[in-house]
């Protein structure tokens, strides 16, 4: 049968990753329509949510792994794939399991998870560093310290786009690496608002200041407008996801030569385990319905996730792989990754609400030198208490 | 008498006209269920906590308590206000000097009049990519100066808290001027040209009879106009996304864009609706009365 | 000393040639009257004389000096349009002092000429209302009055009252001829109304396709219009023409006109020209024909039927059938005629014109 | 130019004018470089530079490939010039699995302007004319509620709007789709044409009343022939609308009729990608090209148009 | 038989009651002419008759028919209107059949219909043009044979011919007067035009404020007012008014008007009214006020200065002043008075017209 399916994967490794999943998909004699929309999640959100709502629903569609769909499930909109998860034992095949609890609603299954992106990466440049006459920084803290000599340099000591989720991130990439799990924990799965007012915040704060001073000068507003500052060695570095490693390599940079990568800010070597997960809205036609089982089985097969992820940049869901193909920032992440070293995606832990709310802050906080860290810590943790 | 016996009764108001108002049917259905019907809708959602779907869960006031709290919703409006303010006095201004400049009997008028026009063919996602690299240091308007000589020319609108909304008031007018200038431009060719005679036996400047008697005769054109550009500054959203997606540190930030942002990104219908609420109740406030004034009371044209 | 004088002016629009190398001396403190149907170049050549129009060639003068390339505003004229073209914003007041305060004439003497004019105009109490809150001929008081208050020695009606209705018409008719005797001034007045013209005039010039065709008092042009498009133009109900050939004997040996089976003695024909061509025209106005008792004393008679009575309070015009043609005669506002009746009508010759059927210039 | 005395036929030579021979004669000399002609020509290129910049930028970019743009010197001009980026824009870029450039949205995007113009325009003429000349009882109200609805945000009414459709079973249908766009040019376009029909001499309709003509016929033969000047300018504005609609056009149709401006974003906006700058720029050109066109050939009528309607407002 | 009959008719626009309480009864075949001033309800009342405005109260009976709320086609009138309303964009045939092809009459019998208007109208060379293409007297011909072609019981004019230049107008006016001769129905005309009305009208109602002053044959309106608005309204120039006290007992006896240092006596003036005011105001037309030797014959007669001559071709009209009183009267287009000079003028009381001044009524 043909089965839409919404996404918003559309630059060219990530079309090439989709192309993956629609060849096997094809495969199993169905027909995949493809209704990509660009602009990320807040673009193409609302046109799946309107369309589901519409009762016009697809076929299946992409949401981040976390909460967004969550009422969609409670309205009992979504598909419930129980028996699948059963059938194909994904309890066991998926690591690391709370991808699947992100995925489970009273007990039942509702969503495939499909990847895992990690947010927690520091990439530098060495040829900015090499110019600056300072050693390439191994943690923060040397970044830090390296700063003034980048900026003497005429460089900008770390790029970050205009764009409020990148500070978000940053500061989010900041928590574990400066406080801990635990403390990341408290404050994003707890909600704990004495935590988020305490003193290990107060840290993460001030590391956050010194941020907010080394990127004082990068004036681009995309992410890969930033990476590519990083790139051509005009900034010192980027807190961003692994999906940036795509970036290097078009550029044809290679890691430890050109650019290095420091998972957890090479502080805390922690990942995050955020990604994307497909949703299938309940049809009346049968056989779609029937299409439906297919794909989420075969986006799940073994096979498909290795080329799917590694089109994507991204880590399987599957330990049971073969991901000899990864680059070395990409097996850093999976040694990490097997060592257990995981932290739940803010996705996972908080409501696009409370999200929104700390991108507000953040943005604000990182573009207004006169906010203090304190007053910024005080909001922070006012938005913490309040969420959900 | 002979005819005075069979006196007629007003037959039934409702069936008079019939045709128009069945013609009128989908405009009734639209201000009614439409307009009036959403936002009686969105008025009541924004009651709720409705989140990623509306749901009729009520709690008070908290969503405008929240709103009214929230910085951003502060920052949005006072943009609103400078741009809007800004926007609507140089649109005017410029479109109008513009189309006096066009009616003085040029050559190549309507050279100028589809390049002043064409910008209002675009779309914003691009024209917002294009200014902002116009107005990026580090390779456009300051990058060119810089590198003629003038090396401590500073001009980085989009980059600076202070004055961002400045620079999204330049694409903004870049894009819109050109409609208003055809509109006024249409309105000077209907001021009667003994009217220009008169000021210039009288021996009144050009630009004073512009000010004293030709803008206070082309009040319908100006109006038609500002209900344009209002309900464009209204909803400017694509505008501010395509160009500082509301930065830097949200500086840049509008109602429309937090209305969408909490709808849609932030999944909290609920202070979406409020804040849309919000944004209705002053254009209300300000339209109704005037709506009325100018459309209704009975006259004609 | 002539006030206005133009030599030679010649206009186009683009390839159109509206005026045509006209020349024209007004005298000062003349009432000239501009007279001609719509489109005959009118307002055109007022326009030239206002500055308001670039001419093509040729040299316009205003009170002896070349104006030609002056601004409207320093020619010393002031002028007054159709449609009155009064600042709709501004109260009355504020037109009639909005040029002189661009002139920066101090206050106190704005104060005194508006209140002159208001009071030569009548029109004190309604200086601070709108002029849509004006009637008609109000608003036309106060596009004067906006000429009247910068003292000019010039001044330029365009169809003043051609928006008016009868009775405001010739009221206000009466007021602009009395506030030429006050004021003295020149005055070049634009009509296609023959009883404006014919009241107003000192002397009337009727333009055609932008030639003036004749230029003298009103009396000589209703009487003795130099063509027969100036016959036709003038008088309402127009001239009764009848084409007819002109015969050197008649009964009693003078010249006759001949048409159908009737012929008229010309005897007392004053005529004007040499010339005798075959062909004539022959026009009597409507007024000039006596009807009843009357018709027999004079020099032609003859019978005719009634076709149309139009009565128009003081007097009624006829619609007769003379000799197979259409023939406008006036009797008094009391007539008893009625249609279908037979009457007999008669005039004097010597009170018609008569024209050269070829060239249409009075004989 | 020379026997003027000649001329002087209408006798009253008293006082001859002194310098009737030598002064100025014929049409006033304009300098082309007057002070006025400067000034006027000044600003106008002056301020047509201004609205020229971004587009120059755009041609400029369009025509460079990556690594030239990767110098960042937008303003300079293109070094190889290549077509590249316009082929690529028109034919092959790709929106997640469809390779085929902005060339698959385009037929959509007429299929879907052309209906919604012509829709939205018969519904809001009608409107205008019954608004001007059939004024019943509440017909202001309504206006008066249309135009306060010109205010709203579009994303505001989403919602509604996805339930109405909902509930009238056209969500997700050309129709549907076509129906939003009515909706929302309702506002503007009609109050333009209920201007226009307020102009239109009120004699003209009593007299088609006295003939005998009902209400629609009244609109077909009598008031629409008189209008064109109108329905251009709404067309102008409508097939801009539309034409450029992202939102709706995403939202209530399904991948197979996306439109063009769907393509537009998609290639614009692949955010975890490179940018491909030149792309980009020529895919907006292209998409602009339609309106532009229509801009071209009605701009005479434009003018025209509106003010016969916008005059007497 | 009444072909068109109203009955209190009322209408308001929301607050301003233009009609108040109107009633009149129009004769089959009767030429009826409303006149009046601007905004008095002439063409409220056309717009009523017609069913273009719905009346507030009252009935309207065409024909014996209660019409009152029937739909403008169903009533049997033709309307021609001010402005002419051409359809613009058909050609003059495409006009005249429009209201036909409404009423799906047969092809053929279409053109007939429009073939005779044609012809009675003279318009058969111009049936392929549009009316942008017509001159203005062109235009109204064919707006009244839109009216033509349709077999109507009742014309409506509204003011049909107040955009035309005079001599357009005299001639159209004699063409609707053989029209309505040849067609006999029911025409109800507005202009506010007096000559117009007095040479068009078998009755004038006269209207004021939404009221009907006076209904009556134009030639008792024209010499009987029934008040002082009638008569101010009617003539132009207007009646000349003269405020005085009606006093019982003259040198010989009879009742004489007294004003300034004149006395009028009224022997001869046929009182109607059996009140006797004491505030009177005298009228007199200017045409009944004879001048010179004649002057001496007539009952009353006094010496005026001669303040402003206005020849108008066929006669010329003399502002003078009558004891400080402005005073106008005709005299002969030939005549040789001038300004400033002193002659003496006289008139017959008897044709002269008396109101109470409180009242304003016709005594
Ligand atoms: N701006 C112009 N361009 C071209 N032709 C013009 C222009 N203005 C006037 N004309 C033409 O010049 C001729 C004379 O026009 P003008 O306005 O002087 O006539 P007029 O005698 O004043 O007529 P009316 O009595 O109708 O006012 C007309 O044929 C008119 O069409
Ligand atoms: N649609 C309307 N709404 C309100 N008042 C109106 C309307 N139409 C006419 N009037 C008023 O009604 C009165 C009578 O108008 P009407 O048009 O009947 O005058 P008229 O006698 O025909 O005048 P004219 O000779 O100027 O045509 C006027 O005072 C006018 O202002
Ligand atoms: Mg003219
Ligand atoms: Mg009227």
């Amino acid at each position: 049968a043909e089965l839409e399916v919404t996404h918003w994967w559309t630059s060219g490794g990530e079309a090439a990753a989709v192309a993956e999943f629609a060849k096997a998909f094809e495969a199993t004699g169905n027909t995949w329509v493809d209704g990509a929309i660009a602009g990320g999640g807040s673009t193409a959100r609302p046109v799946m949510v309107s369309r589901i709502t519409g009762g016009s629903p697809m076929g299946a569609t992409q949401f981040n792994t976390g909460r967004q769909a969550e009422e969609l499930v409670e309205a009992g909109l979504m598909r419930d794939f129980t028996e699948l998860a059963e059938k194909e034992n994904w309890k066991e095949v998926i690591r690391p399991a709370n991808l699947l609890e992100g995925c489970t609603v009273d007990g039942k299954v509702y969503c495939v998870p499909v990847n895992i992106h990690s947010w927690q990466w520091l990439w530098l440049s060495n040829k900015a560093f090499e110019d600056a006459g300072v050693p390439v920084p191994t943690n923060w803290d040397e970044f830090v310290a390296a700063g003034p000599a980048l900026e003497k340099a005429g460089k900008i000591p770390l790029a970050i786009g205009g764009q409020s989720w990148q500070t978000t991130g940053t500061f989010n990439v900041l928590i574990p690496a400066i406080a801990g799990k635990d403390v990341f924990l408290k404050v994003y799965q707890d909600h704990d608002a004495e935590v988020a007012a305490g003193p290990e915040i107060a840290k993460v704060f001030k590391a956050a200041d010194d941020a907010r001073r080394l990127s004082a000068k990068s004036n681009v507003q995309d992410w890969n407008q930033a990476t590519n500052l990083v790139i051509t060695g005009q900034a010192g570095g980027q807190i961003m996801g692994d999906w940036a490693q795509g970036e290097f390599q078009v550029a044809g940079q290679v890691a430890g030569k050109d650019y290095t990568c420091l998972p957890g800010l090479g502080v805390n070597e922690l990942i995050s385990t955020g990604g994307d997960s497909f949703y299938f809205p309940k049809l009346d036609d049968a056989d779609k319905t029937a299409a439906q089982e297919v794909l989420a089985s075969t986006m799940l097969n073994p096979q498909t996730q290795v080329a799917f992820n590694l089109k994507k940049g991204s880590v399987p869901v599957r330990g049971d792989v073969d991901v000899s193909a990864a680059n070395d920032c990409m097996k850093k992440g999976l040694d990490i990754l097997a060592k257990g070293n995981i932290i739940p995606d803010t996705n996972q832990l908080n409501t696009e609400d409370t999200n929104n709310q700390l991108n507000d802050l953040f943005v604000e906080f990182f573009k207004t030198p006169s906010m203090t860290p304190e007053e910024a810590q005080k909001r922070y943790a006012d938005i913490i208490a309040s969420a959900d | 008498m002979n005819t005075s016996g069979t006196a007629a009764r007003r037959p039934s108001q409702l069936f008079r006209n019939l045709n128009a108002k069945v013609a009128s049917i989908p405009m009734i259905l639209t201000a009614l269920m439409v307009f009036l019907g959403g936002t009686v809708w969105t008025i009541v959602y924004s009651f709720t906590n409705s989140k990623l779907l509306p749901r009729l869960k009520f709690v008070g006031l908290d969503q405008y308590e929240r709103l009214w709290s929230a910085p951003r919703w502060w920052t949005s409006i006072e943009n609103l206000v400078v741009y809007g303010v800004l926007s609507l006095i140089f649109s005017l201004v410029i479109g109008f000097v513009l189309a006096a400049l066009l009616d003085q009997k040029i050559r190549f008028e309507g050279v100028f009049r589809t390049i002043f026009l064409y910008p209002f063919a675009l779309s914003f996602v691009v024209t917002g990519l294009t200014w902002q690299w116009i107005l990026n240091p580090d390779f456009g308007v300051q990058h060119l100066v810089r590198a003629i000589g003038w090396e401590s020319f500073t001009f980085n609108p989009l980059y600076d808290q202070d004055i961002v909304i400045y620079g999204i008031l330049i694409a903004g007018l870049w894009q819109g001027t050109g409609l208003v200038m055809c509109l006024m431009l249409a309105g000077l060719r209907g001021i009667d040209e003994d009217i220009w005679k008169a000021a210039r036996v009288d021996g009144i400047p050009m630009w004073k009879t512009y000010l004293f008697i030709v803008i206070p005769m082309m009040r319908p054109v100006f109006i038609t106009t500002l209900v344009i550009i209002a309900s464009g500054i209204v909803r400017l959203y694509d505008l501010v996304v395509a160009q500082t997606s509301g930065g830097p540190g949200g500086a840049s930030e509008v109602p429309a864009k937090y209305v969408y942002d909490y709808m849609f990104l932030a999944q909290n219908l609920g202070q979406g609706f409020a804040a849309s609420t919000m944004m209705l109740l002053s254009v209300a406030i300000i339209v109704v009365p005037w709506a009325y004034l100018e459309f209704g009371g009975g006259k004609r044209g | 000393m002539q006030s206005v004088s133009i030599r030679d002016l010649t206009l186009k629009f683009g390839a159109l040639e509206v005026l045509k190398s006209l020349s024209l001396d007004i005298e000062d403190g003349e009432f000239l009257v501009l007279l001609g149907p719509s489109g005959c170049g009118k307002s055109t050549l007022l326009n030239c004389i206002a500055g308001l129009l670039d001419i093509s060639d040729g040299q316009i003068f205003i009170k002896g000096r070349n104006v030609t390339w002056e601004e409207p505003k320093d020619r010393g004229i002031g002028m007054v349009f159709q449609s009155y073209a009064l600042y709709p914003q501004m109260t009355v007041k504020g037109n009639l002092s909005f040029g002189l305060k661009t002139a920066k004439v101090p206050k106190d003497e704005i104060d005194r000429k508006v209140a002159r004019a208001a009071e030569v105009l009548q029109i004190e109490a309604l200086l601070d209302r709108k002029p849509s809150q004006l009637s008609g001929g109000q608003r036309q008081r106060v596009a004067i009055g906006r000429a009247l208050v910068r003292d000019v020695d010039v001044f330029l009606f365009d169809e003043p009252l051609s928006n008016l209705d009868a009775k405001l018409r010739s009221e206000l008719r009466v007021e602009i001829k009395r506030l030429h005797h006050r004021l003295k001034n020149t005055m070049i007045y634009v009509t296609h109304d023959q009883i404006e013209a014919l009241t107003l005039a000192d002397r009337i010039a009727i333009m055609r396709n932008g030639i003036i065709q004749q230029l003298a008092s009103p009396n000589e042009i209703y009487n003795r219009p130099v063509n027969l498009y100036v016959a036709g133009f003038m008088g309402s109900p127009g001239m009764n023409f009848m084409e007819g050939t002109l015969t050197g004997g008649g009964p009693d040996g003078g010249p006759q006109l001949r048409f159908g089976s009737t012929s008229i003695p010309l005897d007392r024909y004053p005529f004007a020209a040499d010339a005798r061509p075959e062909k004539v025209i022959f026009g009597i106005r409507p007024e000039h024909v006596s009807c009843g008792p009357a018709a027999a004393d004079e020099p032609f008679s003859a019978d005719v039927e009634i076709e149309v009575v139009e009565p128009m309070g003081a007097d009624t015009l006829v619609w007769a059938i003379l000799d197979g043609k259409e023939f406008r005669f006036r009797v008094d506002g009391h007539s008893d005629l009625d249609e279908g009746d037979h009457v007999r009508i008669g005039f004097d010759p010597a009170r018609a014109s008569i024209f050269d059927a070829g060239t249409e210039l009075r004989l | 130019m020379a026997d003027v005395q000649t001329l002087n036929t209408v006798a009253v030579g008293t006082d001859p004018v002194t310098d009737r021979i030598s002064g100025p004669r014929g049409a006033k000399p304009r300098p082309k470089l007057s002070r006025r002609n400067i000034f006027i020509y000044g600003t106008l290129i002056v301020v047509a530079a201004y609205y020229l910049v971004p587009l120059y930028v755009m041609v400029v970019t369009s025509l460079k490939g990556m690594p030239e743009i990767r110098l960042g010197n937008i303003f300079a001009p293109p070094v190889d010039i290549t077509f590249e980026p316009w082929v690529k824009a028109w034919a092959t870029a790709c929106t997640g699995l469809n390779c085929d450039g902005l060339s698959r949205g385009f037929w959509n995007s007429v299929q879907i302007t052309v209906p919604s113009v012509i829709f939205s325009i018969a519904v809001a003429s009608v409107n205008g004319y019954a608004l001007s000349n059939w004024r019943f009882k509440g017909a202001d109200t309504f206006f008066t509620i249309l135009i306060v609805g010109a205010f709203i945000p579009y994303q505001v009414m989403i919602y509604p709007i996805v339930i109405l459709l909902r509930e009238i079973g056209l969500y997700g249908t050309l129709w549907g789709l076509v129906i939003v766009h009515s909706i929302f040019g309702m506002p503007i376009l009609t109050l333009l044409f209920r201007n226009y029909f307020s102009s239109v001499p009120e004699e003209l309709f009593k007299a088609a009343r006295v003939d005998g003509a009902g209400f629609w016929r009244i609109y077909f033969v009598i008031m629409l022939p008189m209008a064109l000047p109108i329905f251009v300018v709404a067309i102008i504005i409508q097939i801009t609308g539309v034409w450029n609609d992202f939102l709706f056009g995403v939202i209530y149709t399904k991948p197979d009729t996306y439109p063009m401006t769907v393509q537009l974003n998609n290639i614009v906006n692949s955010v975890q990608g490179v940018k491909e700058y030149n792309v980009n720029m020529a895919a907006t050109i292209l998409t602009g090209l339609v309106p532009l066109f229509v801009y071209f050939v009605s701009g005479k009528l434009f003018v025209r148009g509106i003010a016969a309607g916008a005059v007497k407002g």
